[in-house]
């Protein structure tokens, strides 16, 4: 089934071994990506910069809970045993930092060189999941399909290889099914993987896919392959949370005096982390990196979040100037008036924001007060 | 001016664009036309005064005195807008002073006629009090925009005192 | 609604279009041709491009610039103006931040950078489209402060194309009468047919004209609601209660257009900080027809 | 160039830590010194220039009466005045005196407590003298001080975020410790400026900056008792090196309430000192 000669059509399905997996990896960084999938790191599941198979957190799995994070270990040594982790792909394609532009003085005045892209990393992501390529395809809208085109956003996924995996497993703040946009990966990636006890059904998402699975060794999947990979998958569908979809976006913007909201602000920190751990959030700031005698002045964009007051600053003053308002701005742009700019809601149910609340605020459950129901 | 012509020239201030015509003809029939030459004064600040005016043309600028900064001038009224109005819901004592800013054309009542009018019938005393406090409310909306104090901008407090 | 990228005329009189840049990061490099103090606080910046890319560069009225001092900032000024003469385009900047500060400081001569123009500017191709000859469009430009900046270009437009259009009235609203903008051009505007009426919140010696707000103006003038189109620009809370008198007299929402002012950092709807419900003033205004706005004007702290 | 600026520096009470941040600037300090006159720094140099000063950094707090009087001179000699350090800003761990009876510290501490002349509080540079900018910190953070420096011969505002440290975790990609550790963290509450450092090395924040704006103290301590902490450890943990900060000190005497006696950590200390 493999070689250059025989590449697995778009759409079909192959078996790919562990070992084959650890091939994969050394074939995508002897191709030039820098390899990003999940590690170990202070707790979670993080995703960085990965080697080999050895690097993934085989046989570790999540526990989630509004507020609540720990890992534990799996009877098994899946490699993919888990759900989503605090972080995202947002950090690799919409980075924390970056330089937008750069500014030199001479006695002509000031030059500015804006950043283009070309030197952005050409990343690999192993491991991403349904609800994260759905997230992928939100900030596709924000970045480059609106009136302008970010460039360093455009020039990292342009170059992007997408390794999906197909969840087996869903956590209690997952509600992707509600969302539509999970648990199953249905397109957007390059190869998708379901994980089974002695390796990996790979379904080929694209030629750039098909091209580099047939770098590797494969072999023909069985229908009894093909019936575990489906079994495993359902195992994913079984969510306790959801979200009113096709509510949720005239409940929020319905609601707007709700006393609701200064009920969630008593709880509410906002101390952003909801925004940050979000993988469609997309508000930053521009800061300037200077010199000290201010010749060459490097403009520095670094993620920021609607819950800061400096946020909204506008003649000395803050328009949104209590936690309540910035609570109900974040949860209607995500919920609401984000389809209308973009076509799309903002959420992808990933509950990021639910686990890595540090007080557990639960969106699922505010729209439903908000729409009046009892929670 | 006859009472057709007053109830006429009435009837074209938008004072009384809501009024129905037979409030109209009992108005006019109280009123009578009266003219300022620009910088004549209409009355004065603390004055009792029985006028109650309804501006048909022309501006009144209003004023009132403050010991070390003199005749402050807080506001300009303008076609179909009242004036004097503390002869009817007030004690008759003058809050302002008014000044024609041009030629004015007014129509004038009586106060204390049109305080009785309004009292003998409450239909009449209902409409008429209801166009001055939809004039009082738009020239507390003015006050308090004019408050607000919109076009000002304090630049330290932007600049957080630096500089 | 313009689109960024439809043609207009420039305050200058020459024909253009703007285009989209492709890098929304790309700036201009520019120099403080002349500074024309306006009044404490506030002065005319005439800005002329330096940099090859100049060339390309062009604006309608109501878009705006994002000043860029190195080291400070950027500040969102709208373009108020063109000099043919200097090749400088205007900005009418209030000294309120470190950026307009810095801007200040830096003089005549001083070397800055320049991003845009950015933002949809005022609907003047549809008024022109809608202004039949048998019934011409009346043109009210309702503004407050230092929001006559922003309408400058789209007033001496409407002188431009007189002959197509109705009755053009401004209704201007400032502190006092010696903080007006353009003082002289009032008189001039009013030489060339424009009704000018000029309202000051506070008196000061020697003012002879009106005392109050523009609400009030409103309340006055003789109307045509049905081929009235208002353009409005000042404070927030000032343009509120504008277009509420022109709705009671009669005046349609959506014939009134305002220009919005929020925080904003990229201007080109990346940023996020610029949201007003839906909408990215930055990208989707600043200026926006009013009856589309209206339902988030009235929410606190939205 | 016309003459350089002039900058002194001042100590009250305090560690020095924060003028040892300012040392620790290093090349850039030479870089300082081709614009501006360092002329009052006596941590690094005996030179001691009367005033007046273009820009005076003041650390520590004002706990004397002595203190009290020459940091009002000092005000008068300087044109911008920058107080850096969490003692300078909100009195500093020192302010702990403000919740015991300062003499029983005397008592305690010295052998004839009659010749030290001390006042009942530790208290804020700003509660005495109008200040132009306050940088938090305990120590401050050397690059948020050069950006200081930088904006006041700029003539620009300083780049001090008032945001929680939280934000500044995500951008370097540090995992929640209260989320995914339980480990207590006032982090959400506290301003950034360190980088969040702390919890970087897996460690709760301390506080050092001080409250962020709007900070909701009484959900994330109502958070804290949920997961089993006690009260008076909550109280401990938010008095410390900036507890007399408005914020900080409100919450901790809310939760202290009338159990304020076994909550006072410092009279405990002073009582531990006098055994």
């Amino acid at each position: 089934m493999s070689g250059p000669d025989t590449q697995t059509p778009v759409g079909a399905s192959v078996f790919l071994s562990l070992s084959g997996l650890d091939d994969l990896i050394r074939s995508l960084k002897q191709s030039g990506y820098e390899v990003v999938g999940p590690t170990l790191r202070q707790g979670a599941i993080c995703y960085d910069r990965i080697h080999a198979v050895q690097d993934l957190p085989r046989g570790w799995t999540d526990r989630q809970e509004p507020g609540h994070y720990r890992l534990e270990r799996r009877e098994d040594d899946a490699c993919f045993g888990y759900v989503v982790g605090p972080q995202s792909w947002k950090q690799f394609l919409f980075p924390p930092m970056s330089t937008v532009s750069l500014a030199e003085l001479s006695t002509d005045g000031w030059r500015v060189t804006a950043n283009d892209g070309a030197n952005e990393p050409r990343f690999a992501f192993l491991g991403v999941r349904a609800c994260e390529l759905a997230a992928i395809a939100i900030q596709d809208r924000v970045f480059q399909q609106a009136a302008y085109t970010d460039p360093i956003y455009a020039a990292r996924r342009e170059r992007a290889l997408l390794i999906a995996v197909n969840c087996t497993q869903a956590a209690p703040t997952c509600f992707c099914e509600s969302m539509h946009t999970g648990p199953r990966c249905s397109s957007g990636f390059d190869l998708a993987l379901t994980e089974l006890d002695d390796g990996f059904i790979v379904e080929v998402g694209s030629q750039r896919g098909a091209t580099l699975i047939a770098t590797v060794a494969t072999v023909g999947v069985t229908d009894e392959q093909l019936q575990w990979a489906e079994e495993r998958r359902s195992g994913a569908r079984k969510q306790q949370r959801q979200m009113p979809r096709e509510t949720a976006r005239d409940t929020v913007l319905g609601n707007l005096q709700h006393p609701r909201w200064s009920e969630v602000a008593e709880r509410c920190l906002s101390c952003t982390n909801c925004t940050q751990v979000c993988p469609t959030c997309f508000c930053s700031s521009v800061h300037e990196v200077t010199d000290l005698d201010m010749t060459r002045v490097e403009r520095e964009r670094v993620w920021d979040s609607c819950f800061n007051l400096e946020f909204s600053y506008m003649n000395g003053g803050a328009v949104r100037n209590s936690i309540r308002s910035r609570y109900r701005q974040w949860l209607t742009h995500k919920l609401g008036s984000w389809h209308e700019q973009f076509g799309t809601s903002g959420c992808v149910g990933c509950g990021r924001c639910i686990t890595w609340c540090p007080v557990g605020i639960d969106l699922t459950e505010e729209v439903v007060a908000l729409a009046g129901g009892s929670t | 001016m006859d009472a057709a012509a007053l109830a006429q020239a009435l009837s074209q201030t938008s004072f009384a664009l809501t009024l129905p015509a037979a409030t109209i003809t009992r108005l006019a029939a109280l009123a009578q036309p009266k003219s300022l030459a620009s910088g004549a004064t209409l009355f004065r600040e603390g004055d009792s005064h029985d006028g109650f005016y309804i501006v048909r043309s022309g501006h009144v600028v209003l004023e009132m005195g403050i010991a070390t900064r003199g005749r402050a001038r807080i506001l300009t009224v303008g076609p179909g807008e009242l004036l004097a109005w503390s002869t009817l819901v007030g004690d008759s004592r003058m809050t302002a002073t008014a000044i024609a800013q041009d030629d004015v054309e007014l129509l004038a009542l009586s106060g204390r006629e049109l305080a009785a009018a309004c009292e003998a019938d409450h239909e009449l005393g209902f409409q008429i009090m209801r166009r001055i406090a939809q004039g009082l409310s738009k020239r507390l909306l003015a006050t308090r925009l004019q408050m607000l104090d919109l076009f000002h901008a304090d630049a330290s407090a932007a600049t957080g005192g630096w500089s | 609604m313009t689109t960024p990228n439809a043609e207009c005329r420039s305050t200058s009189g020459c024909h253009v279009s703007t285009v989209t840049p492709a890098n929304p990061w790309a700036a201009h490099s520019a120099e403080i041709v002349a500074i024309e103090p306006d009044y404490a606080g506030v002065a005319t910046y005439c800005l002329r491009l330096t940099d090859p890319a100049r060339a390309a560069y062009t604006c309608q009225p109501g878009q705006f610039n994002m000043l860029y001092l190195p080291g400070v900032g950027e500040s969102a000024i709208s373009v108020s103006g063109y000099d043919a003469a200097s090749d400088a385009w205007l900005h009418t900047v209030r000294t309120a931040g470190q950026v307009t500060g810095a801007l200040e400081r830096l003089g005549p001569g001083g070397k800055l950078a320049l991003r845009g123009p950015f933002g949809v500017g005022w609907p003047l191709m549809e008024i022109l489209s809608t202004s039949a000859s048998d019934a011409p469009r009346d043109l009210i430009f309702a503004v407050g402060g230092i929001g006559l900046a922003p309408l400058r270009m789209a007033i001496e437009w409407s002188i431009r194309e007189r002959a197509k259009l109705g009755r053009l009235t401004l209704l201007y609203g400032a502190r006092t009468p010696s903080t007006r903008l353009y003082p002289a051009q009032l008189d001039d505007w009013r030489q060339q047919g424009i009704d000018v009426l000029t309202t000051v919140d506070r008196f000061e010696p020697g003012w002879t004209g009106q005392i109050g707000v523009v609400p009030d103006l409103i309340e006055r003038l003789k109307l045509r609601p049905d081929r009235t189109t208002v353009l409005t620009c000042g404070p927030e809370v000032m343009m509120r209660y504008t277009a509420r008198g022109l709705i009671a007299r009669g005046v349609d929402p959506s014939d009134i257009w305002l220009s919005m002012e929020r925080n904003m950092q990229c201007a080109v709807g990346f940023c996020g900080h610029c949201q007003l419900g839906p909408t990215f003033i930055c990208k989707d205004g600043p200026v926006f027809r009013y009856d589309r706005l209206a339902p988030y004007l009235d929410i606190e702290d939205l | 160039m016309a003459a350089k600026p002039r900058l002194a520096v001042f100590k009250f009470a305090s560690c020095d830590g924060c003028q040892l941040t300012m040392l620790d600037c290093e090349d850039e300090l030479l870089a300082l010194g081709e614009l501006l006159d360092i002329v009052h720094f006596l941590e690094a140099s005996d030179r001691a220039e009367p005033g007046p000063y273009d820009v005076t950094l003041v650390e520590g707090s004002i706990t004397t009466p002595d203190d009290a009087e020459r940091i009002r001179h000092i005000r008068q000699q300087s044109r911008y005045l920058v107080t850096i350090g969490a003692c300078a800003t909100s009195g500093g761990i020192q302010a702990l005196r403000n919740w015991a009876d300062h003499e029983d510290f005397l008592k305690a501490v010295y052998a004839s407590p009659q010749y030290i002349q001390s006042l009942a509080t530790s208290t804020a540079i700003a509660e005495h003298v109008p200040v132009d900018f306050e940088l938090r910190g305990c120590p401050i953070d050397k690059r948020q001080l050069l950006d200081v420096v930088q904006s006041l011969l700029h003539g620009r505002k300083p780049h001090t975020p008032s945001h929680s440290v939280c934000l500044d975790c995500k951008r370097r990609g540090t995992v929640c410790v209260m989320v995914a550790q339980g480990i207590p963290c006032l982090g959400p509450v506290t301003q950034s400026g360190c980088g969040a450092l702390c919890p970087a090395y897996d460690r709760g924040c301390y506080g050092c900056f001080g409250p962020s704006v709007q900070p909701n103290l009484v959900s994330l301590t109502t958070q804290f008792h949920a997961t089993g902490m006690a009260t008076p450890d909550i109280v401990r943990g938010l008095r410390l090196f900036n507890a007399y900060a408005p914020e900080f000190r409100h919450e901790s005497e809310r939760l202290a309430g009338d159990r304020a006696r076994e909550c006072d950590a410092p009279t405990a200390i002073a009582e531990e000192v006098q055994s």
